[in-house]
């Protein structure tokens, strides 16, 4: 066997006097994908950025290549060869993609700074996982995913011996998904160790080899991936089974309530046309950039369209006014909950409370009620806060998007639209956000579910549209041949079969 | 600066001139600011007179406190309007060097009005330059030896003055202090920048902390009339003497009514006037005078009727 | 016992904060109190504490307003300029015979406009909040000079005196107004949609457009209640000295910056306590006044509150230092 | 073709906004020199081209120094009296017989200290860089005036009055400066890795932390280098004036900054071109010796330049408008 290249032992860590993580270990081998699995808020991104020194440890060691190191600062972290996808990502929007990827590392030339080399070697990384933009398009424009790219070119374009992934599948397709293997297995022959996070649960067997179990900040167990399988990890972690099967919808009505009719918006939307159904799941599927979250923010009136119709239980919006389409009973989680989903500096109760104010009272909004509804989604969701006072910056990723979740769920409305809803939730978080999702449906409510994770497509939806190019090729109904081969296909040369 | 004008004497616009009108001629006039009553007043009288001459005023000043930065470049672009002499208030007696220099070598006659500018600019630029008016010092001196005339010795004194660093401010104060700082006794001195709700919280404060004050001097009658407020409020108007500077209407109205003790008279209008006379004497070619005291006053209730009745002139 | 420190930390947080600040208040007034006697002055007295108070009461409304912009992300550098402006023009027309009530309602409605002025080129406009603010601070300055070409008015009835010169229960009225004013806003901020729309502006404003918030509308109203409240300062003002200057209000733009700043609100806006905006005014009118008893020349006193305003934020943000 | 459109938008969004701007600063000129040309005055003239930029060029070279700190997401207000001190000690140096190049560079010494003790405050006390800046403002002033009990300093020898009032071929040294400083500055924000971790500061300093920049240093020597910028100002008006007055530079913080955001830097930081500072500055530069010239009462100039600025970037924003 080969020697550890990393060993972390005994780290502990608290957080305004409460313990995140209590003797949490972790062990790598080089030439590994070590898979790191927890629930949300199980303490698994903290540890990681202990290893990079973005945080101080309390206690514990750290021994790289067999010595114990103490990294002041990322820097030194970097320059040892520790190199870290962060969950939330951490690029400048203001400047060009190939400034964020050697940002800290910039090439010179007789002191000077270099652009054209960089913006050489950036396209190189850029093409390795497949982001086919010009390097010198400011990451402001970009959208969540291919900011998910960058960040994974800017952590491979360092010279890396431990490389580490935090969830860096939860806003990509299959397709980059493919591509990041890829990069990964290259690296594993060159011997990086590698680290890597997901509640993607089918594609750690696919790229893991061993894995690390924690909960609540405790290390459970290390097993080796290729002796064991989900259900036993989903066992380790959540504590109990999770079933992965469609569950039929018997809610399914043939009233129309939301009909699209030849929506345009600049070229990224051309002439899409869709009907929800009462009681229905629509899911929309798609390559990054088809631009199904520009759809989905069309429909609610966040972005002015230049053309088409969008009518609400025959109702025709005027649209273009967010607050119009959530008086009329529409509401949209976005995908980003960093930048759109969540007041971060805010209280969980806070950003549940916000688009439900109408709901606490008249005139004077009764905190007391705010109170009870926040606790009553912290318990349903199982939300790791310790209050409904707690600021949503100090929760976990999973627990953010939980939060997101929550404060949509209360608004109560007939249609929602769901842009990537579970990305960085847990298994068992997941399971538990499904059935609220069978829940709404029950009601008599609609819903539109984005998502890249076609698993989650394949069990949730009744039938699932495709997006190409901003047009829609086909919508596919979900019977039992359909399969996610189906989806990507149609994603990616487009439906020349049945419907439009 | 600061004050409020007339001399009751000197009152004829000075005539003589007489001046031809062969081509039209523009002064240059540069007041301190233009936010106070005594700078409009003095712009007042030489708009005044600059019509009657038929010529034709331009009138520049810095927007909020005048610097010796705004006032070079309010002189270089009047170089370039083409003006064809310039009166000036300098900001301070001892900033103009660069602008003189400027003048001088645009050929243009200056005239200096209100703030004498140090003879040792003068000699640097090697500049000559005619200066009418009084003093702030002077002014203040004149106030200060009137209290040893009027006021018992070793009365208690608190001394309003202005923005710190200020030439005015500093002349003002001195000026007082000089004459007076041995006769009196000076327990609080604040700045107030000026201003008149400072002059009211300044002089709340001194009085909570001096409650036997038996005079007040302002630097200038915005400050008065705050101290006057808070003297109302505290009670204390029958026991507190304010003097200000200045001579502002407001003021000359409280001396009447006999809110306040006295204030300082300056003549501006007079300075506007002599100022354009002898400058189209001078553009003309003619003689003009060197050096014109316009004098200062101290007005109280005995003569402020007849002030304010010289004032009313150059109202508007 | 783990949930319980959080669940105080999570409510006391900002709790907590305000505590520093109040330390803070209460050191300085002992410190005063101490020093003033060891000078043989009198500071802790009963009139002393009520002039306090009624020197910084225009300072202290127009930072009301100037804490709802800043809650917002924003800023208002014109305030200062409407007090001077809200003088000049409630000067004339209250010479010009018109009844105070009127008067005072429609200098409360300049203030509106100038402030939905000030809003709408920053919100629909998309000028940074600075430069629209910088500007119009400079336009309104103008405009008062022009009003009435740069002069003071003085000469008004005993009714304008009356609106801040009255006392009540023996106390300084101005001090019910500022009390009053208070506990609207920060009822308004706290328990009303409006005011959490404000936060949540300043907090995340793309969230909370996308949560219905009409972001753009609120933005304007957050300007047009700076612009209020400078214009009820204004009028505070006047009846105060009951003398109108068009130089008034110059520099309290810094003044009620500074006030919102030591009270804790941050200058990027989405948290903040607006009731410690209060603290943070009256601590600036400590130092001001407990420095003139001492008869402390001026130049030192500015070297001391600026020392003063630095280390207040200083030990507010120690906590903030030790997280790292 | 979806790359393409990217492309040039990535590229070329900031010379798009550059050309409104450079078309406002041209439209400006042709305007004054068209009005000037019917009241019978000139404006576009050689000399007078010269004097705009002399005028500008104190707070043209503080701006610098102001448009680094705003890159940061900083505020500088402290530039103004740091003018105002380094004139004040720089005359009192010059007065006890100091060789003119020594005072110079002991001038700048200062103003890296002060720069030093700001950014210190800022970056490691985690105060906002508004309060720090504007306590440090009332210390500074305050010191300047202790330092020479209030009083201004003249009589200084020719060598002073020279580094301003040479001519070099024929034209103002001072074009020479700003042109070289800025040349100096602009290379070392486009070209030099400090100059990036500037602009990664303002953008996203958490981000640019995590990838290894010394976010806090860097923070720091920004502040320093709007030291060194103002007291380079300061040096400037002092031997333009060839006089020390305590008050110089009050009021240069908001007039750098008005040069700053006019340029189009966005105040919270991050993104802009320093360069276009210098076109924001002399745009101030020549509305102010415009109106001058026509010889506009100093009421109007105040309105006239106040709606100038907003328009101004009221164009510059006609994009971002048309965005939504
Ligand atoms: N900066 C912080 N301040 C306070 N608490 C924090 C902070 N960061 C993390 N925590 C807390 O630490 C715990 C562990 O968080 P961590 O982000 O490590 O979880 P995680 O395992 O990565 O979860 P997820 O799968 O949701 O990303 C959470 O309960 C979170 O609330
Ligand atoms: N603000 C913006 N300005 C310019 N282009 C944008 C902007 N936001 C997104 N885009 C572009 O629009 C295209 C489609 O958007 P987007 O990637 O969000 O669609 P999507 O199908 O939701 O994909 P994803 O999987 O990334 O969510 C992308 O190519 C992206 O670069
Ligand atoms: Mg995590
Ligand atoms: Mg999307």
């Amino acid at each position: 066997m080969k020697e550890n290249i990393l060993e972390m032992k005994g780290i502990s860590k608290s957080f305004y006097g409460v313990k995140v993580l209590n003797d949490a270990k972790l062990e790598v081998k080089p030439g590994e994908v070590h898979v790191l699995l927890g629930e949300n808020g199980a303490g698994k991104s903290t540890l990681i950025k202990i290893l990079s020194a973005a945080y101080k440890k309390e206690c514990g060691i750290i021994k790289f290549n067999g010595e114990c190191v103490e990294f002041k600062s990322p820097k030194e972290a970097i320059d040892n060869g520790i190199s870290v996808i962060y969950q939330e990502f951490n690029l400048n929007p203001c400047v060009p993609i190939f400034e964020n990827i050697y940002i800290g590392k910039e090439f010179t030339k007789n002191g000077l700074i270099d652009k054209k080399t960089a913006i050489k070697e950036s396209k190189k990384y850029m093409d390795l996982i497949g982001l086919k933009v010009d390097p010198t398009v400011l990451v402001s424009e970009l959208s969540v995913a291919q900011k998910q790219m960058v960040e994974i070119a800017k952590a491979i374009s360092n010279d890396v011996k431990i490389l580490v992934l935090d969830e860096p599948t939860a806003a990509i397709t299959d397709k980059e998904t493919a591509k990041l293997f890829e990069i990964i297995n290259e690296l594993k022959s060159d011997g990086v160790g590698i680290i890597y996070i997901s509640h993607r649960m089918s594609e750690l067997f696919e790229i893991g080899d061993r894995c690390t179990v924690m909960r609540d900040g405790e290390y459970v167990s290390t097993v080796n991936l290729n002796e064991t399988d989900c259900d036993e990890l989903t066992k380790l972690m959540v504590g109990r089974k999770v079933s992965f099967e469609k569950v039929e919808n018997k809610y399914i009505k043939d009233e129309v309530v939301l009909e699209v009719k030849n929506l345009y918006y600049k070229n990224l939307i051309k002439d899409v046309s869709l009907k929800l159904r009462k009681g229905e799941i629509l899911g929309i599927a798609g390559l990054v950039g088809a631009g199904r979250t520009e759809l989905a923010k069309c429909i609610i009136g966040a972005y002015k369209t230049k053309r088409g119709s969008i009518s609400l239980k025959g109702k025709t919006l005027k649209g273009n006014s967010i607050r119009e389409s959530i008086d009329n009973g529409m509401v949209y989680l976005s995908e980003d909950r960093k930048d759109e989903g969540l007041i971060l500096m805010h209280t969980v109760l806070d950003n549940v409370a916000l688009p439900n104010l109408n709901r606490f009272g008249g005139l004077l909004l009764s905190k007391d009620k705010m109170k009870q509804v926040t606790q009553d989604f912290i318990s349903k969701l199982k939300i790791k806060t310790h209050s409904p006072f707690y600021k949503v910056e100090n929760l976990s990723g999973g627990n953010q998007q939980k939060v997101v979740i929550a404060k949509w769920l209360f608004s109560d409305s007939d249609i929602y639209i769901f842009d990537e809803p579970t990305r960085g939730i847990d298994v068992g978080a997941r399971d538990e956000i499904y059935e609220i999702m069978r829940q709404l449906i029950e009601k008599g409510a609609s819903i539109i579910m984005i998502s890249s994770d076609l698993v989650e497509v394949l069990k949730m939806c009744d039938s699932v549209a495709v997006m190409k190019e901003g047009e829609i090729a086909a919508v596919l109904p979900n019977e039992d041949n359909l399969t996610q081969e189906d989806i990507l296909s149609c994603a990616l040369y487009g439906g020349n079969n049945d419907e439009e | 600066g600061c004050k409020d004008t007339t001399k009751d004497d000197s009152k004829s616009p000075t005539d003589d001139g007489s001046s031809n009108k062969q081509k039209e001629i523009t002064i240059g006039f540069v007041p301190m600011t233009l936010n106070n009553e005594y700078f409009i007043t003095m712009v007042n009288g030489a708009k005044q007179k600059a019509e009657e001459l038929g010529i034709k005023l331009d009138v520049q000043a810095a927007d909020q406190h005048a610097s010796a930065a705004a006032q070079l470049t309010i002189v270089e672009n009047m170089i370039t309007s083409g003006v064809d002499g310039i009166c000036i208030v300098p900001s301070s007696s001892e900033g103009l060097s660069t602008a003189l220099t400027k003048c001088k070598e645009a050929g243009i006659p200056v005239i200096n009005l209100d703030t004498k500018i140090d003879q040792s600019i003068l000699d640097e630029v090697d500049f000559e330059v005619p200066f009418y008016g009084t003093d702030n010092y002077a002014g203040a001196k004149f106030a200060g030896a009137y209290v040893i005339e009027n006021f018992e010795k070793g009365i208690e004194t608190a001394i309003l003055t202005g923005i710190e660093g200020q030439q005015n401010a500093a002349d003002r104060r001195n000026g007082f202090f000089d004459a007076a700082g041995s006769h009196v006794n000076v327990v609080a001195e604040q700045s107030a920048n000026w201003e008149v709700d400072q002059g009211y919280t300044a002089t709340q404060n001194i009085l909570s902390a001096n409650p036997n004050i038996g005079l007040i001097f302002a630097s200038n009658d915005g400050m008065a009339i705050g101290a006057l407020r808070a003297v109302e409020e505290a009670g204390k108007k029958e026991d507190i003497s304010i003097i200000g500077f200045d001579a502002i209407s407001e003021a000359l109205n409280m001396v009447e009514k006999g809110d306040m003790y006295g204030t300082v008279a300056q003549y501006p209008a007079e300075m506007g006037i002599l100022g354009v006379e002898n400058m189209v004497n001078i553009i003309n070619g003619e003689d003009s005078q060197e050096y014109i005291d316009t004098g200062a006053k101290l007005i109280t209730k005995e003569n402020v009727e007849e002030h304010k009745k010289y004032c009313e002139q150059f109202a508007e | 016992m783990k949930n319980d420190v959080l669940e105080k930390d999570g409510m006391k947080k900002i709790d907590l904060q305000s505590l520093t600040l109040y330390i803070g208040a209460v050191a300085i007034l002992i410190i005063f109190t101490v020093v003033c006697r060891l000078a043989g002055k009198n500071f802790l007295t009963f009139g002393n504490i009520q002039n306090v108070i009624t020197q910084s009461s225009v300072i202290a409304v127009i930072a009301i307003g100037q804490s709802v912009v800043i809650l917002t992300g924003g800023i208002d550098l014109s305030v200062g300029s409407t007090v001077g402006f809200v003088g000049i023009l409630g000067g004339l027309l209250i010479k010009s015979g018109m009844p105070i009530g009127v008067v005072c309602l429609l200098l409360v409605v300049t203030g509106i406009l100038i402030g939905a002025c000030n809003g709408a080129l920053i919100s629909y406009g998309k000028i940074p909040a600075f430069i629209v603010t910088l500007g119009s601070l400079q336009i309104i300055r103008g405009v008062t000079m022009v009003l009435n070409s740069g002069k003071p008015i003085s000469g008004f009835p005993e009714g304008l005196k009356a609106i801040m010169n009255t006392k009540i229960f023996g106390m300084p009225i101005s001090i019910l107004y500022v009390f009053i004013l208070y506990a609207i806003m920060m009822t308004i901020m706290t328990k009303t949609r409006l005011g959490r729309w404000i936060y949540s502006i300043g907090g995340n404003a793309k969230a909370a457009k996308l949560a219905g918030v009409k972001t753009k509308k609120i933005e304007v109203y957050s300007y047009i209640i700076s612009g209020i409240f400078a214009a009820i300062g204004g009028i505070l003002l006047l009846s105060r000295l009951s003398y109108a200057d068009p130089n008034a209000g110059s520099g309290y733009e810094l003044d009620s910056i500074a006030a919102v700043v030591i009270g804790g609100i941050a200058m990027s806006g989405g948290k903040g306590n607006i009731g410690n905006t209060l603290v943070g005014a009256l601590i600036l009118g400590m130092l001001k006044c407990g420095l003139q008893i001492l008869n402390v020349p001026v130049y030192f006193q500015t070297i001391i509150i600026g020392l003063a305003i630095i280390t207040a934020v200083f030990f507010d943000k120690a906590k903030e230092r030790r997280a790292e």
